[in-house]
């Protein structure tokens, strides 16, 4: 762990004068990306060291940062950080919203919603993160009915209509490699961008980006957020060169929402 | 019925060059018991195994049955079928048996005969014959662990015997066996031999084999045959290794005495010989060191017996001893007859 | 999670698994046997010794053991949807996991094989037996105990892979034991999907054990 | 995306993977091999006998060596942050590495170990030697060339695993594999990566045959 | 020396019980050479095993050079330090060797002497002592597998001497061995035997050996001593199996005539015996089978002889035999010495 108490922000007294040091979790893609982005371009102006550890898996960032071995996470959403809160008594609380990664239903052989019949396969994604936000979607969308109630956390389970569809569990990175063997699957936007699907024109059902509560956002341990480091992080990551990076890096796939979480 | 021309074996490893065989030439004849043997390390094993190819000679070459198996073996590595086929005509047993812990007895013993392809109905009959052959006709569904070493050996003669082979190669087949089984498996070898006609070649490190089985034998040294020929024609070879290795003499003359070894070889050995000379010749014959028995039906052996006075003393005892068509030798005259003489054999 | 909801879970992450684990062990069987044979017949005084396939066929075992299984998984997606129509489910993931269990297998099968009794092969190919004969009638009958001992292992390793078959939808017991305890947090469903892969590994191995114990009864020295 | 950006990345890969899986070998080398030999000891026949031992000792390795490594990197997470401090990032990866490898390496210990010829151990015995004498002065020295080639064979598998500490943080070869091959699409650097693997792998195996060649070859027959 | 009182082994294995060892006392005198024969399975092994409690005994005491080994085991599998040190001062030698691979030749010879806890240096001294006087001083870098099986037996006989025992053990020793081997090694045990006053206890199942360098000999059959003691003893007994298989005849009588089976223990048979009967008695003495040998330095035999007519009209002949000191029987007339008779043995 490095400096979370505010005042021990000099202890290298390097050449940079007021050296303020962060480590933060993140998944590798984009949010990592994202990062590594800012290390390179715009901490070492900040006075910023950033290092930036990448973790494959959607519970350990957490727990890392609840243990203090790692100062920030960059990897989630807010439905999930509030059930897992609920769920691990942790208390981790977001900073600053970055981006959306916004849910949508491609398929290599529909056009529309209305080739869903009786007999249909959908993929979709078998985290915890994108799992129950993926039968919200296809809910929205009267796909499937869901119990009442079952937020951000729907499984499977919940389904109370699945109008005769099949549903398989894959992990989020196989599901653009899964468009030849199901009539339709939910692909996170990054990852549709890389197989070079167009969340605008590709999806037949998209998340709205408006009042959408599945923003990422960078999350420290509760009494952390004032630390000069994470401070500084939050802006750099809400800085107008960071949305640029974003807009240009993913089109349409990866859609800037910077702001206060809950706001 | 096994001849082998100018046989020579070299093998190489790590960079080394080993002549496991340097020049045999071996010759069986059909329907006898031919023995092999020497030290370890003599060529023995190589010699047999060169003899059905299972290692191919460096030079030289192989008949058996009138048939020349280094033109069949053809260039590569592998056994062609040709080479394979006349590989089902010459059986082979094994010192450590080699049967396969998997396979009943009859299983074993069916395992040539399904190569030949014989039909199951087929190997089972044939297999059942040889197992009473072999005189284990109650142990057909055992399996080798459960038998005695000569039992284990037995079902390796039925099996080396299931392709009706004119020819029996034989590695150290009772050397892991203790005496008694021994001898009654080289009876067994005994009884096949004269009922089927069959030819054998064995090799062995004990001369016990050579004395019970044999009709003829070769000794091997450092990968050349030094001595070979029939057993009692070899015994009436003055100065023949393979003879004094089969019968051993030992003790040492007293003084101002004549030590003499006589060679019985055929049907002298049942006459009267030293007795006469005692009472012929009225001298006092003791008998030193003695080892005669049974080879091949026909009395032999060697005795090295003590006469009084020095050899010139002893003239006319000698001519009456070589009268008989006994070999006399006066040893310390010659070499000594053993190994420091073996050198010069052949 | 009550037990309603995790009884049909259990039953179908047990029967995914031992159908994942029951097919890729199969082929696995079918492709390494073959190959870990070969790799014995053509080493130096081998049968069929050829050294140039001897070193390909090892580097080809060696590499396909240290390959990532995950990255194995995906780089195999277009194979695996050639094969079996489909790269997804449970009976695509057969097949990345049997490619996977082939260089496993066969290289126990190589040290299996490379304990038959060399005098053995000698005796059948004195008989005038050709490769085949020494395969089939000698080297994979006097194996078979220490075969069967060799498979017991690749189905309990085949077992702890199929934990990763999640990320092609394999399902299975492994991976519910990641997705409902690791990233659901039903720790209490973790534990118990855990106890029910102990206890079928532990009825694989005894099975296994078994087996071999049947199979080496008649065996030892022959 | 460009050698330059690829290069930094798999220098700290390799090094990463390098130092991962040699502590984690050395560790499970020191563990499953006291293992392995109990394993053998503890037999029916064995110098310690003790069938309870035995049969608790087996389950352990076997369950070891089912349980999904994944799962029990997540459920070493307490015990690792206990035992270096951390949970996460390549030291911390290293703790369930070596603690998966330990029942993987104490099997093959196990085999090695018990080809050693029992005459050795009674001619020891005879001597007036202990187990202390007839393990460390018999079994160990007896079985070294077939040990080496147990740990190449588990330096391998670790090579393999360490593709999952990713999940923790670890880095290394097989997660950047992951990361960019799986995730970020990269295909073209996941496959320049599974070449550094392979390449670390058929170096491993050349040197751990190469020492086994040393030590074999004044042995074979006793 | 050694004594076993009553010693028994039964083994059970998969719910049967083999009796290995069924009461054996066995007494060997110090500095002599001992040797055990038997055939397969007849529980040699079993013995000696038990002798240096490798092999716990299922009931009856082994004492060793006056220390209850038995009583020094303790209750548990393991053997405790008295015991263990107790078996330093026994050495033992085996059929196969036993020697590490992975040490050298020095190395093997060290390693009871690090059990000893000897310092590097006074191992080095002993262990190149060992290797001048087993004759293999040049030896001592090799690796086992660069040695002849006769050097490998010489290293092993060196290691069983390390820790200056009063007693050795020897498992058929030399039954991996051809002949000539055997005997060099044989000839290292006798001299060992002589010069250091080592008392030898012996296992083989080859007669050759017993004859060669044993003073005692013991015959085992069924976990059983069907027969022991001194061997010129044994010589003279009628009707031993143990001197028929020593010393075995062949040949049967022509009708009308009287086989006799002679047997020399001792001195008689420099003395000219047989020209002797020739001549006084003046009749035809044939030979029909010998084995006459040094056994333990005294000139020891059998010899089956035929004379002419019937046993009762060779009364003084067989008296003039008698009175020379030698055992005659006449086979046929009592049991044929051998294997038939063996089981009224002891
Ligand atoms: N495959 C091989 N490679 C190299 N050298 C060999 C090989 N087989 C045998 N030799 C060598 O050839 C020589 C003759 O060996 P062979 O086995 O024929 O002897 P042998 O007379 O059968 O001895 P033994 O009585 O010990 O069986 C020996 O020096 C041996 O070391
Ligand atoms: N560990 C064991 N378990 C069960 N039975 C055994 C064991 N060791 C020996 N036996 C049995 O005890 C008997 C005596 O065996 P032992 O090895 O002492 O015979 P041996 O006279 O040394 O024979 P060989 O000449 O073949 O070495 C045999 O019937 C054998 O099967
Ligand atoms: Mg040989
Ligand atoms: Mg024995």
């Amino acid at each position: 762990g490095t400096d979370s108490d505010p005042n021990s922000g000099d202890d290298a007294g390097s050449s940079a004068g007021d050296s303020q040091q962060i480590t933060v979790a993140a998944s590798p893609n984009p949010h990592a990306q994202i990062l590594d982005f800012v290390r390179d371009n715009l901490a070492e102006d900040a006075g910023l060291s950033l290092t930036v550890q990448e973790f494959s898996d959607y519970v350990l960032p957490n727990t890392a940062v609840d243990s203090g071995e790692v100062d920030a996470n960059f990897f989630q959403h807010q439905p999930y950080l509030d059930d897992f809160n609920a769920n691990h008594s942790t208390d981790i609380v977001p900073v600053v919203n970055v981006h959306l990664e916004p849910l949508g239903l491609y398929s290599k052989s529909l056009d529309s919603l209305d080739g869903l019949t009786e007999g249909s396969t959908i993929a979709i994604p078998d985290d915890a993160s994108n799992g129950g936000r993926a039968l919200q979607l296809l809910a929205q969308n009267d796909v499937i009915e869901l119990k009442d109630g079952v937020g951000a956390n729907a499984v499977l389970g919940d389904i109370t209509d699945d109008r005769g569809i099949t549903f398989t569990e894959l992990e989020a990175a196989s599901l653009p490699r899964a468009l030849d063997d199901f009539d339709a699957a939910i692909v996170n936007g990054n990852y549709a961008l890389e197989v070079g699907l167009s969340p605008d024109e590709d999806a037949i059902a998209l998340e709205e980006a408006e009042g959408n509560p599945y923003a990422n956002f960078l999350a420290v341990k509760a009494g952390n957020e004032d630390d000069p480091a994470v401070q500084t992080l939050a802006r750099l990551l809400n800085s107008d060169e960071v949305k640029q990076f974003i807009e240009d890096t993913y089109p349409g796939s990866v859609i800037p929402a910077f702001g206060t979480p809950g706001a | 019925m096994i001849t082998t021309t100018d046989l020579t074996k070299v093998y190489h490893s790590r960079g080394r060059e080993v002549t496991a065989l340097d020049g045999v030439n071996l010759h069986v004849r059909p329907g006898e018991v031919f023995g092999v043997i020497g030290q370890s390390g003599a060529g023995k094993s190589t010699l047999i195994r060169c003899v059905n190819l299972l290692e191919r000679p460096t030079s030289g070459t192989v008949t058996v049955d009138g048939t020349d198996l280094t033109a069949l073996a053809g260039r590569g590595k592998r056994a062609g079928r040709p080479l394979r086929e006349a590989r089902t005509r010459i059986g082979m047993i094994f010192q450590h048996f080699n049967l396969l812990s998997a396979r009943t007895v009859q299983g074993n013993i069916e395992l040539p005969l399904e190569i030949l392809g014989l039909t199951r109905r087929e190997r089972a009959r044939k297999a059942l014959d040889l197992l009473d052959l072999v005189g284990l006709a109650d142990k057909a569904r055992a399996y080798p662990t459960q038998l005695s070493g000569g039992q284990k050996q037995r079902v390796g003669i039925a099996r080396a015997l299931a392709g009706d082979p004119k020819v029996l190669l034989s590695d150290e087949a009772t050397s892991a066996l203790d005496p008694e089984t021994t001898r009654s498996v080289l009876q067994l070898l005994r009884d096949l031999n004269r009922q089927l006609g069959l030819t054998v070649l064995l090799i062995t490190h004990e001369m016990d084999v050579v004395k019970t089985v044999c009709d003829s034998a070769a000794l091997m040294r450092d990968g050349r045959i030094v001595e070979s020929g029939v057993v009692s024609d070899l015994l009436a070879t003055p100065g023949s290794t393979l003879a004094a290795e089969l019968f051993p003499l030992t003790g040492t003359a007293g003084t101002g005495r004549t030590l003499v070894d006589i060679t019985f070889h055929g049907g002298s050995a049942g006459r009267p010989v030293i007795s006469q000379l005692a009472r012929d010749h009225d001298i006092d014959v003791s008998i030193l060191g003695a080892a005669m028995d049974t080879v091949g039906d026909a009395q032999v052996g060697r005795m090295r017996i003590e006469l009084p006075g020095r050899p010139e003393d002893n003239d006319r005892a000698l001519a009456f001893l070589r009268a008989q068509g006994l070999t006399v030798e006066i040893p310390g005259a010659a070499a000594t007859p053993g190994v420091a003489l073996s050198k010069e054999g052949a | 999670m009550g037990w309603d909801q995790m009884r049909p879970l259990l039953e179908q992450g047990t029967i995914d698994t031992l159908y994942m684990v029951g097919w890729s062990t199969l082929i696995a069987a079918l492709g390494g046997l073959p190959l870990g044979i070969l790799l014995v017949l053509t080493d130096r005084g081998g049968l069929l010794a050829n050294t140039v396939v001897n070193k390909v066929l090892g580097a080809v075992v060696n590499v396909g053991r240290s390959l990532p299984f995950i990255i194995m998984m995906v780089a195999l997606i277009p194979f695996t949807r050639w094969v079996v129509g489909t790269a997804f489910g449970p009976t695509a993931a057969i097949v990345p996991l049997a490619i996977g269990a082939i260089p496993f297998f066969a290289r126990l099968v190589e040290t299996s094989v490379r304990e038959v009794d060399h005098g053995l092969v000698e005796a059948a190919q004195a008989m005038g037996g050709g490769t085949w004969t020494v395969v089939l009638k000698v080297l994979l009958p006097q194996s078979l105990a220490s075969l069967v001992a060799g498979l017991t292992t690749t189905v309990i390793a085949l077992i702890g892979y199929s934990a990763m078959a999640g990320a092609v939808g394999g399902g299975g017991l492994g991976t519910l034991a990641l997705t409902y305890g690791h990233q659901r947090f039903e720790t209490d469903f973790m534990y118990i999907i855990l106890a029910v892969i102990v206890v079928i590994v532990t009825i694989v191995q005894l099975l296994g054990d078994g087996v071999v114990r049947l199979l080496t009864r008649r065996k030892r020295t022959g």
